[in-house]
């Protein structure tokens, strides 16, 4: 449950230099436009050979420069969706899905045409070229074809990005349940803090062909200076919980932590599930005594731990809620206001709705059946 | 139609003969020319300009030039015609396999051209997703670069055929002109041009030639438009 | 082993011959060693062929030069050779051409071109060609013309050049001319302007065909000299039977 | 100002019946993957020529299926960004940028090359080949190319999403500006509620080629229902205030809108500047009294006007604020808690924090100098 | 090396003007080649199939019938002869430019159906594009359809080329053997392998043909890659 990458390439104007461990399950690969996310995936995949490198996945060398290892593409066993879908224009949608297949051992196939087809909701389009079909509908078809080939690593180059968000929340548990129940490393690109958060064990932040920082979800998402400017108020903090009870009547689950009791809509899992749950930073307001008659269901009370200037309007304000760590960000103004300072305790709010589907991410276990 | 069809048995034997010889000289050349239309594409080693260079010489050549050197070369005295018929048991000289051989060669350039713009023009994306996929390249190929070749490979095919339907002069000058055995539409309608009063036993063995190689035609532009439909808009 | 249908006897023949020997042939068959498989060429691949292990029995060229080409190899049969047909050149225009000729030593043929050219087969290489150069250097007139020449792939191309209109004037064998109902013939070369046109014949070396010799006696006989007679041959064996 | 669409065409199993009127200066096209949005958009771009239908941008009729009128699609003075770039392979990023211009009358131009590059950050890749760039790369200068065309009319299909927050946050407000400051209607095709609601004047929603709903984007944006559950977050409500007074300490704005005075993060926009903003129904919380030592700097008063459950555990207060209509997402717990019924006055209460830069949108004026 | 230049002046006149031909035949069909190659590939129209079969013509004929045609309706007397040099003051026939007519339109099948192929292979996407940019439909084709079918474009001018330099029947029949004139390579090859003995020569010159070719080949390889490398890895 691993992928090791260490490499060093030219390409054009561009170097690359870069390395990584993912040790956990998803390894999500995040930076701006250009950056090499592209080059380092396709590294990986073995469509490139990068100049100087090591690559190994699972225990796997695919890539030793140096002793001269490069494991071609088709042995690999990858699956991989790519930015551009690449279907195969002369194959039906159906063809598509099942090319992979052709080249897997029947012992370990793992995954299930028909239940790939019902997630992805492209039922309807089996019969169709995919000259035919819409931008969403060519990048759902190459997520089940990458999955139906049974892959023992999986990459993901922005695989979300030509969907609505109905979709998204749709594919994405399937891919937590590909992360959690199968095996399969996940190499993951996206733009999206949002989904890395929610679905990274590991973030690897590019930048220029570098790697600029990386590491835990939850550390690097609380750095919100690691991330660009617009990007800062989607940063937050990581909360690692359990389902304690669900509240049948008011459809809400109640989630253990270390900080208290964390009140969400109703989760579908099991009591002592775990479950990471992410709290933006924006979402999170600070008060200096418990509030009363407000709607916001999440008061965590916590000690000031520091307080971070961020531009002229805006501080971080990091929280320690009984061990675990919370991030505020809030203006100045209300900083001064409140006479916030450093070992202050305080109270720290949160709405149910902040923990919407894309903040919640249940961790499953045991074998798949996809 | 009566005069078209009213043809002696020799003549009878020469359409025949050419549609074999045509067909066999398509079919026979076109894995060959897969092959080699692939490596003048992609490959990249020594020797290729001089491979290139072989393919287009029947072009370059006059027919009778090319049709010496196979009498040279695949005769019964030559040393490809002795290899062939040793190892294989197949004889080329004053058979209608040599017509097919002198015919096929004479289009090879035609169909290697045909073939290869077609690879080349094949998005290699589309081989590198179907690697990823674990396709080996020899499947890569057979799966995804040989049918987005499809339209390449009809035309070559077709430009094989009607080529054979027209040669004449390597097949003449190779295995001569022997009814029932090697006289192609093509020799007959030579020879006719040959003899005083024989115009118009030549125009109507054109005709003849021409109506077979239009049916070619047609059905290859048809079978074309089916493997182009399929990537419409794509 | 590539001997043509069982046993039938292969003739490698002139191209220009077809008319007359496919007659011939018939006639020859089947108590004259016909019917024989006839393969019509230019005598130079046919020579080039039975060079090269050729199937054929009987080569009949179109000219001497070949059969010499081949018997100076060995590859024709000792004492077959037969000198069968002859043949006279003649000076043609096209059908509706008021061009008038009276050929003979110095006549001036390049005023009657005018502009235009003279048809004709290949000086070099095609045996009406060849003729047509001795003819008119024999009667002096080569290097008025040798520049107005067009010279064609065979006797036949030179043929449709001027029935065409394309050439004002040819020339072409007399086989060829009476035949060709967009010429007329306006003067026939005297004999002695040009070697004697000789298309000879001969039983191949390697022939082990008994119908061969049969075959080549049938060709020479009564019934043949009427055929190639019909098409304006002159036979030049002495008459059988 | 204008683009009026009335359109009737089969492709296969899918048939669009759709038909929008957008008065505004950038309509929006909202609606699932499938739903038939480049479809739409190919038929006012002249790609595909619909079995029936009218379409008319600015007075000019560009098809009339009736009157046999059909604008070919090089007259129509039409910029489209492509979901797939679709550079030209054989020309340089420069060449690919300044294609359309060729095709422009001089006085007819508007785009300034150089500045567009600048934008767009594209400067480093003008000598390359399309082949050579990363997805986000070509997808910035398929803008580019679009712009610099200079055209009356400019369709884009998704054009922003294969790029990272970062590039995003620094084209939206171009495109702002384009929308404002050119006299050009846009059709913009998106999946994301936050571009919508930040760049919309009109929006219409697409789903299986029906317009389910369209009309001003504070309507739309208003009626969660019309969203898919996953975006109804998003969703909320849109005020139209403008610029009041700047407080340069605090680096803050201070808008004034009939609900009362807002504080967000110091804006570009001189005093009396129209800015709108969204406000997203789950960034708001609801409190019977005015809070105290609470860091969030907005309350405004008002009075619930209805209060509808969405599923079991939510409900959707609506609030009326001195004439502006206010929208909360609340948990159905808190409303019990709190005896939330309608007719009550109550406060909202909202982060400066959620007003980052993709909720507040400055409206431009005057001419434009790209 | 010496052998092989030691020619006679009629045979340089024949190599000079053998290039001649070839080149002119080339470039004068490349117009009409993109023409039809790209109605063929694009246009829907009645006799679409006839125009077709016509361009396939020489290929299927035998050349000395191709030749007779042509000297029937390009010859001093036929229609197109006369039209030709009525309007234009162009004589075909016995002239280098009938040589020149006559290898072009044997290479004419070829050219077309190596362009055909490559503009059925652009992505008609990227004209909607460039048409969306304001550009009108021919400069559409200019700017972007005809540099996208370069690779095409080169391999049938090069078929063209080389086709050139190996045809001899249908010119020979049409425009006869006159040396400086319209003897060619091919025909003087042609004339030598008719005589007895004349295979020396007769590969002297062949040999110089296809280096001349070779060169050619190399040279539009070279192209086509350079072409080709634009539009690299899209
Ligand atoms: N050429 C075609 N023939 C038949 N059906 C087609 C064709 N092109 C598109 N479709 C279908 O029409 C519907 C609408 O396609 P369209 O591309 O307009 O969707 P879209 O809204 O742009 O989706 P996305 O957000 O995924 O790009 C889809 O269901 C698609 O499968
Ligand atoms: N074949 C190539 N030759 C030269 N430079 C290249 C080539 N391919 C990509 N590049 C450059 O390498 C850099 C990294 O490209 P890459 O595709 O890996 O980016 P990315 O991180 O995937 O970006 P995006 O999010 O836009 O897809 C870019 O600057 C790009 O221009
Ligand atoms: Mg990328
Ligand atoms: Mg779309």
């Amino acid at each position: 449950m691993s992928v090791s990458v260490q490499i060093s390439h030219r390409q054009g104007n561009f170097s690359l230099e870069a390395g990584f461990m993912g040790t956990g399950r998803l390894t999500a690969l995040f930076g701006p436009s250009g950056s090499g996310k592209t080059s380092l995936i396709n590294m990986i995949a073995g469509l490139v050979k990068p100049d100087q490198g090591h690559i190994e996945a699972e225990g796997r060398v695919l890539l030793d420069t140096q002793a001269g290892i490069f494991v071609p593409r088709h042995r690999r066993r990858i699956g991989m969706v790519f930015q551009d879908a690449r279907l195969f224009p002369h194959m039906s949608v159906k063809s598509n899905l099942g090319y992979g297949r052709w080249f897997t051992p029947t012992t370990e196939r793992y995954a299930d045409m028909n239940s790939v087809v019902e997630l992805l909701g492209i039922g309807p389009l089996l019969d169709r070229r995919p000259g035919k079909l819409s931008g969403g509908e060519k990048q759902r078809v190459a997520i089940g074809r990458a999955l139906l080939a049974s892959p023992k690593l999986l990459l993901m180059d922005e695989p979300l990005a030509s969907l609505d968000e109905a979709r998204k929340a749709e594919i994405l548990p399937y891919i937590e349940r590909l992360r959690d129940e199968t095996k399969i490393p996940i190499v993951y690109v996206s733009h999206s803090i949002a989904e890395v958060a929610r679905l990274a064990s590991d973030v690897v932040v590019l930048a220029q062909g570098r790697v600029a920082a990386s590491g835990k979800t939850a550390d690097i998402v609380q750095r919100l200076d690691l991330l660009p400017a617009e990007e800062r108020g989607e940063g937050g903090s990581m909360l690692e919980t359990h389902v304690m009870r669900h509240d049948e009547h008011y459809a809400m689950t109640i989630l253990g932590s270390p900080a208290g009791e964390i009140r969400v809509p109703r989760l579908d899992a099991a009591i002592g599930v775990p479950v990471r749950i992410r709290i933006r930073a924006r979402d999170v307001m600070v008060a200096t005594r418990r509030p009363e008659g407000l709607s916001a269901l999440n008061t965590l009370a916590g000690t000031i731990v520091a307080i971070e200037p961020e531009g002229r309007a805006t501080v971080e304000v990091r929280m320690d809620c009984g061990g675990a760590p919370l991030l505020a960000r809030i203006t100045e103004q209300s900083r001064q206001a409140l006479n916030l300072e450093p070992g202050l305790v305080v109270f720290a709010i949160v709405k149910t709705m902040s923990f919407d589907r894309g903040n919640t991410g249940v961790r499953h276990g045991g074998e798949v059946h996809l | 139609m009566t005069w078209l069809l009213d043809l002696t048995p020799d003549e009878w034997n020469a359409v025949q003969l050419s549609i074999k010889v045509a067909t066999v000289a398509m079919l026979f050349s076109l894995p060959p020319g897969i092959l080699i239309a692939l490596l003048l594409a992609r490959g990249r080693f020594w020797g290729k300009g001089f491979i290139n260079g072989l393919v287009h010489l029947p072009l370059v050549l006059p027919p009778v030039v090319t049709g010496y050197l196979l009498l040279l070369s695949f005769g019964r005295n030559g040393p490809a015609g002795a290899f062939f018929e040793h190892w294989f048991g197949i004889v080329f000289s004053f058979r209608w396999t040599g017509a097919a051989l002198a015919c096929g060669i004479m289009g090879f350039p035609l169909m290697v051209r045909a073939i290869r713009l077609s690879i080349e023009g094949v998005d290699r994306k589309l081989e590198a997703a179907a690697g990823t996929l674990g396709a080996h390249p020899v499947l890569v190929f057979a799966t995804v670069t040989l049918p987005l070749t499809l339209p390449g490979i009809i035309a070559g095919a077709i430009l094989s055929f009607a080529k054979a339907m027209g040669e004449f002069g390597a097949t003449i000058t190779f295995v001569s002109n022997i009814p029932n055995e090697t006289q192609t539409l093509p020799s007959a309608i030579y020879t006719l041009t040959q003899v005083p009063g024989g115009d118009a036993g030549a125009l109507r063995l054109t005709l003849i030639s021409v109506i077979i190689s239009m049916v070619a035609l047609i059905a290859s532009e048809a079978l074309a438009r089916r493997a182009g439909k399929r990537l419409d808009s794509e | 082993p590539a001997r043509a249908a069982d046993g039938d006897v292969v003739v490698f023949a002139a191209a220009s011959m077809k008319n007359a020997l496919d007659d011939v042939n018939k006639a020859c068959t089947p108590d004259g060693g016909g019917p024989a498989l006839i393969s019509y060429a230019a005598s130079s691949a046919l020579a080039k062929q039975i060079e090269n292990g050729a199937p054929a029995d009987i080569f009949v060229s179109a000219d001497l030069a070949w059969m010499k080409y081949l018997a100076d190899k060995k590859l024709i049969k000792a004492g077959t050779e037969v000198k069968l047909l002859g043949n006279q050149i003649v000076l043609v225009a096209p059908k509706d051409s008021t061009a008038e000729a009276k050929i003979a030593e110095g006549f001036d043929l390049a005023a009657l071109l005018g502009e235009g050219r003279l048809a004709i087969g290949d000086v070099k290489a095609v045996p009406a060609g060849k003729y047509g150069k001795a003819a008119l250097e024999s009667l002096r007139i080569w290097s008025s013309v040798e520049g107005k020449l067009a010279q064609a792939e065979n006797v036949r191309a030179a043929l449709k050049l001027v029935a065409t209109g394309e050439a004002p004037l040819g020339i072409v064998y007399a086989t060829d001319a009476v035949a060709e109902p967009g010429v007329k013939v306006i003067g026939t070369f005297p004999e002695n302007s040009h070697p004697p046109i000789i298309y000879p014949t001969a039983e191949t070396a390697d022939s082990k065909n008994e119908q061969a010799s049969t075959f080549l006696k049938c060709m020479q006989s009564d019934k043949a000299r009427k055929l190639f007679e019909a098409q304006g041959f002159t036979v030049l064996t002495p008459a059988t039977n």
